[in-house]
């Protein structure tokens, strides 16, 4: 069976089984870890990193990457928090704030598709732009003062469940995403270039226009995640969401995501974001220095790409051994 | 296949080869275009304020790029195998503060910037050996150990911090002396620059992280030993963070637990600046030297032209799109025109021929 | 195993009972063969035979499940490819294996380079050793250039330099000629002869049977993956010798029906890329198979990418069925009814890490759909028929193309182009590569597509093959049409004379 | 229509207790304190913490430190206080990165009955009990400003190096030095730029070297943080400026030693943190055991002192203390 064998040692399964694991052993054992206001707050932390996760996601199938998210996110909040002191209404500054991001993300696929700039290169300077940018429209301010019902669509929860009111939209988007991935021409388009550009090309893939895409979306997903962190903090400050951008790539990556292109599954992408989220949950609760999450974190995205690795090399081994027999 | 004209003229391509040396002139003038925009922005400033080229500020520009200069030689060498070192901050914090540390306790100067490379040339190690024997993808290693070397610095070092008051005077002196405008560092890290320069062009071990990062898969069929040069490189790297660990420390006199944090970022930035392509093969030290000084050297600008600090952040940002815009967009406009002189070339030439 | 027709003395290199799998599938059993020096010795096979597996083994880029290689009849385990390297061994692979970053001086003297003291590589001489490589294979590729953006044949040309300059005792060519034309086959043979005069042993595998005949002594057949005969040439036809490979007669291979060309399919008018081709205009009619001929770097494959949108053209149109298709855009020409099978299958055929039936189904995307969600099903079955059609040797169909043969690449990516059951056809060296079953057979399904009244355009570098299957021959110098010759007229050398430049134009 | 600044009420839910406050209730023992620094591993809030340690268990009370590993990662100090409130403890001491990011999970806190002090940074007023201000803002302009024009004799031009453009104390604190900067005795002084280092030590340094080239005559920087003032320290004691261009502001003595030692710096300032960290936890016991409640004009004993709340609940923790070559040594923090 080296089929069921190696669907079963799928590094996006094991992420998704040690997330179940981890979920059901720290409600057994850490104290305060079951009660539905921290599974709230765990849940609605860790919301704009997989807010930002799943265009991130798409984006690195198709082999490129975007480090200015949390730029344009931080950028998205300090126009909402500015426009807002202009005295503008929070229904008009919000599409606005959409509009912006599409905009930043339309810049940065240009320049990488008009171009063809890489884009390490592009959102590394990108990254420094926007928040530049930023810095100069909102400067030193840090504006709070959002209306309440907004703060608290933000901030709330369902009921007295353990779900953020803002679930349920990540849900749907996340449904939308797993969707155009995995089940729509477009996804599959997505894992050819990302697996190699030039075939796809020659299989009368629009290239160019699919990554521009991505990369707007891209933009659009980071600004929307700056607006529900402003309003999810109630703080607008040019420097909202500063190093967002690692723990996106960092969450993405262990969920199995290969930065060459071509390979993953959101499943698996989302798993990672969740269980980097209640990692640090749990070893807060348990009292692990900010230090030593650190290093927990570093040894898990070590483990993460030597893990399928070695789990490959045993498989090989089991089928090579059982040939033999 | 019996259709042979042995005596036939070999398809002619004389004007390839003329058109490649001038493509070969281009490519070593990409540096040089850095070099241009550099001194141009160094004699603009110069005009916006005459005491930016005084002695004093000259070795501030020049102390101010050591440390990049030598952080972003050792990663051009790992970027050029088609890798990244990530950790190449965490590592040079850490490096710091053990050579303050040792030094604290009253150590000799030269001891301790062993020390420091020692600790770099170990966790160079360890990201070559993970990598290559691996085979995993650095960026990920990388990122992994970016975080493990910074938690453990932190958990090593905690709230404790090394002044200048904590070191030996002749260290920090150093750290801030040199031949008049010249600093002791910035020559230490000139001649580490040459010398690896050289090692890349002169030496086969160097051309060969040229060819596997250019091809992997055809390196290993050439017998290069991938895995070992992967390795060396990752060293190499980590021992140059580890050295400008200890310059950091005789610069700043000053280093904690947060040392180096988020230096990847601005290490990457300086290399892609300076040409050194991310999928691996091309790109020179001199590139990636000039990308650091170039971006150095633009938050000394900035300050003494008066732009409000607010500014400087976004004026990085754009410069480095900037930058890397114009180098392809030359780059294309270049090879455009070149292929267009060669068609022309080609058919004059076979205009000649068929008369001749 | 006896050789009773033994040339030399002893084998410099042997293989003994060598097996080898890649996870169920059984690529060598049990292979033996012998290398004398002064020989060319032919590894003959089908697709998928195991002889590029073979090859690998003796390089020592596989380590064999079983059996023993021996040298100089020692006993020898090659750890890497440096071990053959050093132990004399030179190797030519099926694809190209440079560094496009490169210069072709240092792609050739890789880790070998003649040093000055210290260690210190000696620039100039690398140079000069270069170019005399280049004299002796009649070629003027600049030694200083990037091996970036060589044809497919002139890299080849680089690998063939690269293997000679090794001055190695054994020189195994796996494939080499697949890529080259006449004139540049020509040269190589010399060189061979020179070498096996000078008492060099030469393994040589290719599927253009006549090349085996014209250079080799002895041939050794593989089937499956098992040894067939190892036997001198002389007295072997070539009927013999693909008996042995297939097992069975042989269908004809140039299996062309006669069709009455219908209506212009694809017209191309004045189409001009500065540079690279100028003023080409030509017509393909449904039902015809027209033939686009000319020497390596005459500028074909340009045509043939311009026109389906790769690359983007500076003056000039072009139409199917009356509409003009937008330049630079293919995927505008595919719904018109183009499709093209590139020169390039690893490159631009294939995407290497995907699985056959999702290759195929690459150019299915728009149509295996449903309610805008792919119709799994739907583009399993298209994937499947049409690799059953095309005789894909695969052990399950979601498998990644990088375990096939080469020749079952190439299927794959004809596969995927017919599927999209395309009006007018574009395919660029459609048998580089091909077992002589195999290309009968891609032969006959050329022929019945014209038949069902596809328009073909046929690029290819081997003659025979153009003049036994095209109705018209298109020929290219330099960038131009330099001579259009019905089927009647078209023979070697009406069609080399256009090519090379000599006809009246 | 649409909901703007104007229209929209403020949520004006505070959750300041309504509780009254009994002076003579007994200070609880056995209680949990937890510290929530700006920053684990600063040396600046490790001394700060430090000494609410010392405090608490004088009064018999568990002391605990939790904190994100960097000053301006605001969303993981919001899911310490998450944390904090998770584990139930009595009070928590909070520096915060954000006036207002914290407020939801501070307020969240209070409506578990965990009583929440702020102290060296402050949130927004209505999301804590109480703020322990290390000094009144407006001591600390003004007598930074007063240092530095003695050190230059009261002429010439001055720049200010500051830490990140958002720094809510720093732009209180530069807000009271222009104030000062009116008097007239400073009429020949010139304030000529603010320039922000981020408290990061290079970027400080590069700021300091282009005020220096920028603006040749100028005699003298203030530089309110503690890494800022080390930084520009570090590069005058190595330039050609060292002695000629003063250099005041908030350092800790150990940082400056050295630089005092050598000349290049001749006085600057800066309260115990030690002291600032035990006033933040003998607050919260004191909150916690019902002593106060955060209302202006409350009194209570922290140590043999009496502080008095202010407005907005803020206790101010004293003078600044001033450091110079004659009293450095006998400092040790
Ligand atoms: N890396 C690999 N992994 C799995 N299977 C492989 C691998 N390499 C080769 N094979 C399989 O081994 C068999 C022999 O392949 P090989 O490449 O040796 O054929 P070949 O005789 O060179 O064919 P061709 O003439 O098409 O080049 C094929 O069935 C192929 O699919
Ligand atoms: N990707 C490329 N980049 C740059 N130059 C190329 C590239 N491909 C081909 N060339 C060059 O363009 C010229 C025309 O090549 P082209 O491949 O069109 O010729 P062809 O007639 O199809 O020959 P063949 O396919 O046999 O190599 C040649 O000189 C070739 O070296
Ligand atoms: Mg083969
Ligand atoms: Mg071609």
């Amino acid at each position: 069976m080296p089929d069921s064998l190696t669907r079963a040692i799928r590094w996006d399964t094991v992420v998704g089984a040690l997330l179940v694991v981890l979920l059901l052993l720290s409600f057994g054992t850490v104290d305060g870890f079951g009660n539905a206001l921290n599974l709230s707050f765990l849940i609605g932390n860790t919301l704009p990193i997989a807010l930002i996760a799943l265009p991130m996601t798409l984006l690195v199938v198709s082999g490129e990457i975007d480090l200015s998210v949390a730029s344009t996110a931080g950028l998205s909040g300090a126009v909402m928090g500015k426009l807002w002191n202009e005295g503008m209404a929070i229904e008009t500054i919000i599409p606005l704030c959409l509009l912006l991001g599409v905009v930043c993300g339309l810049v940065n696929g240009l320049l990488v598709t008009r171009l063809g700039l890489p884009s390490l290169a592009v959102t590394i300077g990108t990254l420094a732009a926007y928040r530049g940018i930023a810095q100069i429209v909102l400067g030193s301010d840090a504006v709070t003062d959002f209306p309440s019902q907004y703060l608290n669509f933000a901030a709330g929860r369902l009921g007295n469940t353990f779900l953020p009111q803002a679930f349920l939209p990540f849900l749907v988007l996340l449904v939308i995403a797993v969707v155009v991935l995995h089940a729509t021409p477009f996804g599959r388009s997505l894992f050819a270039i990302g697996a190699s550009e030039e075939a796809a090309r020659f299989a009368g893939i629009r290239v160019k226009r699919h990554k521009l895409i991505l990369f707007t979306v891209t933009g659009l997903m980071a600004s929307l995640t700056g607006i529900f962190w402003a309003l999810h903090y109630a703080s607008a400050r040019y420097d909202n969401a500063t190093g967002l951008e690692l723990s996106v790539v960092a969450a993405v990556l262990l969920g199995g995501i290969d930065f060459d292109g071509g390979k993953g599954t959101l499943g698996g992408a989302i798993a990672g974001v969740f269980l980097l989220g209640a990692l640090q949950n749990v070893m807060s609760l348990l009292n692990v220095s900010a230090q030593s999450q650190i290093v927990v974190t570093g040894v898990l995205l070590v483990i993460s790409v030597l893990g399928p690795r070695v789990a490959r090399q045993i498989a090989v081994a089991r089928a090579a051994a059982r040939s033999a027999g | 296949m019996t259709v042979t004209t042995p005596n036939e003229a070999p398809v002619a391509e004389v004007p390839r080869s003329s058109g490649t040396r001038l493509v070969d002139r281009v490519f070593k003038m990409r540096e040089l275009a850095i070099l241009v925009v550099f001194l141009v922005m160094i004699v603009v400033t110069q005009i916006g304020n005459s005491d930016f080229l005084s002695e004093q500020g000259i070795k501030d520009l020049l102390l101010n790029a050591t440390i990049l200069v030598l952080v972003a030689t050792g990663q051009s060498l790992v970027v050029i195998t088609r890798n990244v070192d990530l950790s190449v901050g965490s590592t040079l914090g850490i490096a710091a503060f053990a050579a303050g540390d040792y030094l604290h306790g009253g150590g000799n100067a030269v001891v301790a910037v062993v020390l420091a490379v020692l600790l770099g040339v170990g966790f160079g190690l360890l990201n070559g050996l993970l990598v290559s024997l691996g085979q995993v993808p650095a960026l990920v290693v990388t990122l992994g150990t970016l975080y493990i070397i910074r938690g453990i610095d932190s958990i090593w070092v905690g709230s404790r911090q090394i002044t200048a008051a904590d070191l030996p005077g002749g260290f920090v002196d150093f750290g801030s002396g040199g031949i008049s405008a010249v600093p002791w560092l910035a020559l230490i890290a000139l001649a580490v620059l040459v010398a690896t320069a050289y090692y890349l062009k002169h030496f086969g071990s160097g051309r060969e992280l040229y060819a596997l990062g250019s091809n992997p898969e055809a390196a290993r069929l050439a017998g290069i030993p991938v895995r070992k040069r992967i390795l060396a490189a990752y060293t190499f790297c980590g021992a140059l963070a580890g050295l400008a660990g200890a310059m950091y420390l005789a610069r700043f006199g000053n280093v904690d637990s947060g040392t180096g944090t988020g230096y990847e970022l601005t290490v990457v930035s300086a290399v892609v600046v300076g040409g050194v392509v991310f999928t691996g093969g091309s790109g020179s030290v001199y590139g990636a030297a000039l990308g650091a000084l170039l971006l150095t050297s633009v938050n000394s600008v900035l300050p003494a032209l008066g732009v409000s600090s607010v500014w400087v952040l976004a004026i990085n940002g754009i410069l480095l799109i900037l930058a890397i815009s114009v180098d392809r967009i030359v780059a294309l406009r270049v090879a455009s025109a070149l292929k267009k002189s060669a068609a022309k070339k080609t058919a004059l030439q076979k205009g000649n021929a068929r008369h001749a | 195993m006896t050789h009773p027709s033994d040339p030399g003395p002893a084998p410099v290199l042997a293989l003994e009972d060598i097996s080898k799998s890649f996870g169920a599938v059984r690529a060598l059993r049990d292979v033996s063969l012998e290398l004398f020096p002064g020989e060319v010795h032919a590894l003959a096979g089908e697709n998928g035979a195991g002889k590029s597996t073979l090859i690998k083994t003796l390089a020592g880029v596989h380590r064999p499940d079983a059996g023993r290689v021996l040298l100089d009849g020692e006993p020898v385990v090659f750890h890497g490819p440096g071990d053959a390297r050093d132990a004399g061994i030179a190797v030519i692979y099926q694809e190209p294996t440079l560094f496009p970053d490169l210069s072709i001086a240092e792609n050739i003297f890789m880790g070998r380079q003649p040093r000055r003291a210290l260690g210190r590589i000696d620039h100039r001489a690398t140079h000069a050793a270069t170019l005399a490589l280049m004299q002796r294979l009649g070629v003027e590729l600049d030694p200083d250039r990037p091996a970036r953006g060589l044809s497919i044949a002139d890299q080849q040309i680089v690998e063939i330099a690269k293997a000679l300059s090794f001055e190695a005792r054994v020189l195994i060519m796996d494939e080499p000629t697949a890529a080259l034309t006449g004139s540049e086959v020509a040269r190589l043979f010399g060189v061979v002869r020179t070498l096996r005069e000078q008492g060099a042993a030469v393994l040589f595998i290719s599927h253009r049977l006549e090349e085996i005949f014209e250079i080799c002594q002895r041939v050794t057949t593989l089937r499956d993956g098992a040894w067939i005969s190892s036997e001198p040439i002389e007295g072997m036809t070539e009927d013999d010798l693909v008996r042995r490979m297939v097992g069975r007669d042989l269908d004809e291979l140039y299996p062309k029906q006669d069709v009455k060309p219908g209506q212009v399919a694809l017209s191309v008018r004045r189409l001009t890329r500065e540079g690279v081709f100028t003023d080409i205009s030509f017509e393909v009619r449904h039902g015809e198979i027209v033939g686009l001929a000319g020497l390596v770097g005459a500028g074909r494959t340009e045509v043939a990418r311009a026109v389906f949108g790769i690359d983007r053209w500076d003056a000039g149109e072009v139409e199917v069925e009356g509409r003009r298709l937008t330049n630079g855009a293919p995927s505008t020409a595919m719904a018109a009814g183009l499709a093209l099978v590139p020169e390039d299958r690893r490159a631009q055929g294939l995407v290497m890490d995907m699985s056959i039936e999702r290759n195929i189904g690459l150019t299915g995307l728009r149509t295996t759909v449903r309610a805008g969600l792919m119709d799994r099903g739907a583009e399993r079955s298209r994937s499947l028929d049409w690799a059953v059609k095309l005789q894909v040797k695969y052990a399950r169909i979601a498998d990644t193309v990088n375990t096939l043969s080469g020749g079952n690449q190439q299927k794959v990516v004809l596969a995927k182009w017919l599927a999209t059951g395309p009006k007018v056809l574009i395919v660029d060296e459609p048998t580089r590569g091909i077992d002589v079953g195999t290309k009968a057979e891609v032969h006959r399904l050329l022929s019945e597509l014209a038949a069902d009244g596809v328009a073909v355009l046929m690029i290819s570098s081997d003659l025979p093959e153009i003049l036994g299957m095209a109705d018209r021959v298109l020929v290219m110098h330099e960038g131009r049409l330099a001579a259009e010759i019905p089927r009647a007229e078209a023979t070697e050398e009406t069609v080399m004379a256009a090519a090379t430049g000599r006809a009246a134009a | 229509g649409g909901t703007t600044k104007n229209n929209s009420k403020s949520d004006d839910s505070a959750a300041t207790s309504t509780a009254k406050a009994d002076p003579n209730a007994a200070l609880k023992k056995g209680l949990t304190v937890g510290f929530l620094p700006k920053q684990v591993n600063n040396p600046y809030f490790t001394s700060a913490d430090k000494g609410g340690e010392k405090a608490l268990t004088e009064l018999g009370s568990k002391y605990k430190e939790v904190g994100p590993s960097s000053a301006t990662d605001t969303s993981g100090q919001v899911s310490y206080v998450n944390t904090l409130t998770q584990q139930q403890v009595n009070a928590m001491a909070v520096s915060a990165q954000d006036p207002g990011a914290l407020c939801t999970a501070l307020k969240q806190a209070m409506s578990n009955g965990i009583k929440v002090v702020t102290y060296d940074s402050d949130t927004k007023p209505d999301c804590r009990n109480a703020f322990v201000s290390q000094a009144s803002a407006e001591d600390l302009g003004r007598t930074e400003v007063q240092l530095l024009a003695q050190q230059i004799g009261y002429k010439g031009e001055i720049a200010i190096l500051s830490a990140a453009q958002t720094a809510t104390n720093q732009n209180t604190w530069i807000g009271f030095m222009k104030e000062e900067l009116k008097d007239p005795k400073y009429k020949n002084i010139k304030l000529v730029k603010i320039a922000y280092g981020n408290d990061d030590a290079q970027q400080s340094f590069q700021q300091t070297q282009g005020l220096l080239q920028q603006y040749p005559n100028l005699k003298g920087i203030i530089s309110p943080t503690t890494v800022g003032i080390k930084a520009a320290a570090q590069y005058l004691s190595g330039s050609k400026y060292k002695g000629k261009v003063k250099l005041t502001g908030l350092g800790t003595p150990n940082d400056m030693r050295n630089y005092v030692k050598n000349g290049t710096v001749e006085g600057f300032e800066l309260w115990d943190p030690a002291k600032l960290g035990d006033l933040a936890a003998r607050t919260a016991v004191a909150l916690a055991s019902g002593q106060i409640t955060g209302k202006e004009g409350e009194t209570f004993k922290a140590g043999s002192t009496t502080y008095t709340i202010g407005k907005d609940g803020v206790i101010t923790l004293g003078k600044p203390t001033v450091f110079n070559a004659k009293n450095i040594d006998q400092f040790n923090f």
